[in-house]
């Protein structure tokens, strides 16, 4: 049963991402939802390299290596935009002047507490970046990722299994087949793919949930992977 | 006499560089690299550094010569992790347990280093907070929040590229090469910058990006 | 709907600020004192206001009229004397006990502010240890060096003066201007800048010294 | 018997700035010392409000309300100026990249503590502005005062009585009639008036004092006050 592609996922939530606000996009599927913004809304982008009002990835032509977002892609900068040190970026992070990020996660907890950068590859090096920082600092902290993993685990659970990015933080998962609100009562399933059962949602889920008052299909644009 | 902070070559700004420096070097994701002082100070040999970069092994950085030629006891990083499928040599010492690593959150990677330049010996943040980079560390709860103690990193030399430095030390960066390097240069007592091209003419003071106050030696490699 | 932060007035800046706000209010010297959003807080008329601001009394500053207006329940500045020969309105409450004022070292000041934008709940410094400024405060000796516990400092409404804005509320500031004001900025839930003049078109990337982000209001108030 | 009067004391203090430093100059006095600099010396005039390289007071006519120096003093830039804002300012400071500051003070003691901040005025506000942070952070402070209060009191004490500015933190007092060192065994006087004899410096000095191996007598041309 396919769910949604990486785009698909980037879209639904660029369209939760309020008009006039400043948003960090995170690595992996995130940073793809600045493709998908709905029309008419004005957002900046912050990258914590410090560019602030990333627009559109640089043409083939145009790139220039020394004006890179966080994920290393050479960006253009967008009308308004500005570009501050590592120092003067991170203060913006923690100090909470972002109103949301978008992370990829491994496993997301209903108590908030969430995982994303030590997935315990063997003999690799660890890697934390800005993650912690982003969970910690962002006004909202909304995670994108697979509902279960390849072996068909799942990844929202009661408590993570990975060491943790941060506690308490997420406030809102998109998945390929649902959209989940982590609230004081735990999950809320806010939206599922139409072929996708309630029953069915529980037992890809890892942990108990309760369906909004507002439960709807979880509806999407077909668009390439 | 006129200061000028113009040196020859990037060997020569190694000069006096230790065995056991704490060596700050800036970059991030290929803006800011300073690959050619890097390179002087392999070539300098000095050993037994501990190297303070955001990146232990970013493949646009030469930060892995310095790695590869055993010039390195320990890295403090928020990323320790190669793009290549296999290991990089940083990972493969790790591994072996022959260098040591620090991982820290960037930001407060930046803010400890800027820290260590502003005269603050530590504060505390809520970053990290309940996970693994937190073991040992000192906490406290301020108004609500849980947070741990970090402290200041200084050190004994900071390598930043920027793009123009007029002959005060003052510089100007191009884009996103900012990054780390003001922070660095604050916090070590030795601070060199490779930059595009030098000056004698002042930089505009409305342009000065970092003040000169903070550099010790800047070099021309071109682009 | 495209973003642009102007407003048509002084008193439409202040819409929303309520009794009891936490203001500061930037400036140093003659150079950066909001002077006309400072007047327009008066005519707004908001009460029991803690002033965070480096002068009590600035001769240059009408910080003076919101104190004098009975606005002002406590002060926290560096500087609470007036250079002139008698009391100041500030230094006469203050006598009769009638305004609270908890006075901090300039650089503690501007640090404690700087916390409050970046999300650092507190810090350790050296400055004012042993002295009745840092009476009752939490020490700690941090790698040989005595230190007192600051604590930062978040407010509801920021006052500033710069020279140009854009419609994304970026700003650049003249000369020494600059101040307190990107704090202050930071550390306020509300952020207002009176320029000399404001602009459609964005101000390049490299000439901005404090992002929109950090601003909410800009107006425009001539030279 | 008159001492060095304000330009000459700066004048004294002006000729121990090292070629090439970064040095800081207190309201009043102190900020005298930039006019005295031997011929040569190339130094940067840090004021606490953020400007790196303050030049000479601003003609009538060049006056700018908005470059000022500490004192809010109208000033220009020197060549390789620059201007920052008042947390990078005192970050400087604080991390010990001042070379010296050289402060007015009421007394100062042989252990090196000084007040300089807190004159008890009856009844006019405190003012402490930038001098603990001053004290605190460069690496070396100086001071500059009258060896004696009008009233003939010494100065230079065993320990203050005023509110303290700093503890511990200074290394050289330039005075009226002598400049004195303070090391790890007190006072420690290098120079002094050839009219004032050591008898009479010990009646007007309030602690214990040596002379330095190379004592000599504190010669510094006649200045206008």
């Amino acid at each position: 049963m396919p769910g949604l592609n990486r785009n698909e996922m980037a879209w639904r939530a660029a369209q939760d991402i309020a008009d006039g606000t400043v948003v960090n996009l995170g690595i992996g599927i995130p940073v793809l939802a600045s493709d998908h913004l709905p029309a008419g809304r004005d957002v900046f982008f912050q990258s914590e390299n410090g560019v602030i009002g990333v627009g559109p990835a640089a043409a083939l032509d145009e790139a220039d290596s020394d004006l890179v977002d966080a994920g290393s892609r050479t960006v253009t900068l967008r009308s308004g935009a500005t570009i501050v040190d590592s120092t003067a970026s991170f203060a913006m992070i923690r100090g909470g002047h972002i109103d949301v990020t978008v992370l990829g996660a491994f496993e997301v907890a209903s108590n908030g507490d969430f995982a994303n950068w030590d997935s315990r590859i063997p003999d690799k090096g660890p890697l934390v970046g800005g993650a912690m920082d982003l969970a910690v600092g962002a006004r909202a902290v909304w995670a994108i990722m697979e509902h279960n993993t390849r072996a068909g685990a799942p990844r929202l659970l009661e408590r993570c299994a990975l060491p943790l990015t941060a506690v308490r933080c997420v406030r809102r998962v998109f998945t390929d087949i649902a959209v989940v609100d982590i609230t004081a009562a735990g999950f809320v399933v806010r939206e599922l793919l139409a072929d996708v059962s309630v029953d069915q949602l529980r037992a890809r889920t890892g942990a108990p949930f309760s369906l909004a008052p507002d439960f709807k299909p979880l509806l999407v644009p077909p668009l390439p992977a | 006499m006129a200061i000028d902070k113009r040196v020859a070559s990037a060997q020569a700004a190694m000069e006096g560089v230790r065995d056991g420096a704490v060596v700050f070097v800036s970059g991030f994701g290929g803006a800011g690299f300073a690959n050619v002082l890097i390179r002087a100070l392999r070539d300098h040999g000095a050993k037994e550094l501990t190297l303070v970069v955001n990146s232990a092994t970013h493949r646009l950085s030469l930060t892995h010569e310095l790695i590869a030629n055993g010039q390195v006891r320990k890295v403090i990083a928020s990323a320790g992790r190669g793009r290549e499928p296999g290991l990089s040599v940083f990972e493969q010492l790790l591994k072996d347990g022959k260098i040591e690593f620090e991982c820290v959150p960037q930001g407060t990677f930046a803010e400890r280093i800027r820290a260590g330049g502003a005269g603050i010996p530590a504060f505390y943040t809520p970053v990290a907070y309940g996970t693994d980079l937190a073991k040992g560390k000192e906490t406290r709860t301020i108004n609500g929040r849980d947070c741990v103690l970090e402290h200041a990193i200084s050190g004994d030399l900071a390598l930043l590229r920027a793009d123009i430095a007029d002959r005060f030390g003052n510089l100007v960066f191009r884009h996103a090469q900012v990054n780390f390097g003001p922070a660095m240069a604050t916090a070590a007592r030795l601070a060199v910058a490779e930059v595009r091209a030098t000056q004698d003419e002042p930089i505009a003071p409305e342009r000065v990006q970092l003040s000169g106050v903070f550099i010790d030696r800047v070099v021309a490699v071109g682009a």
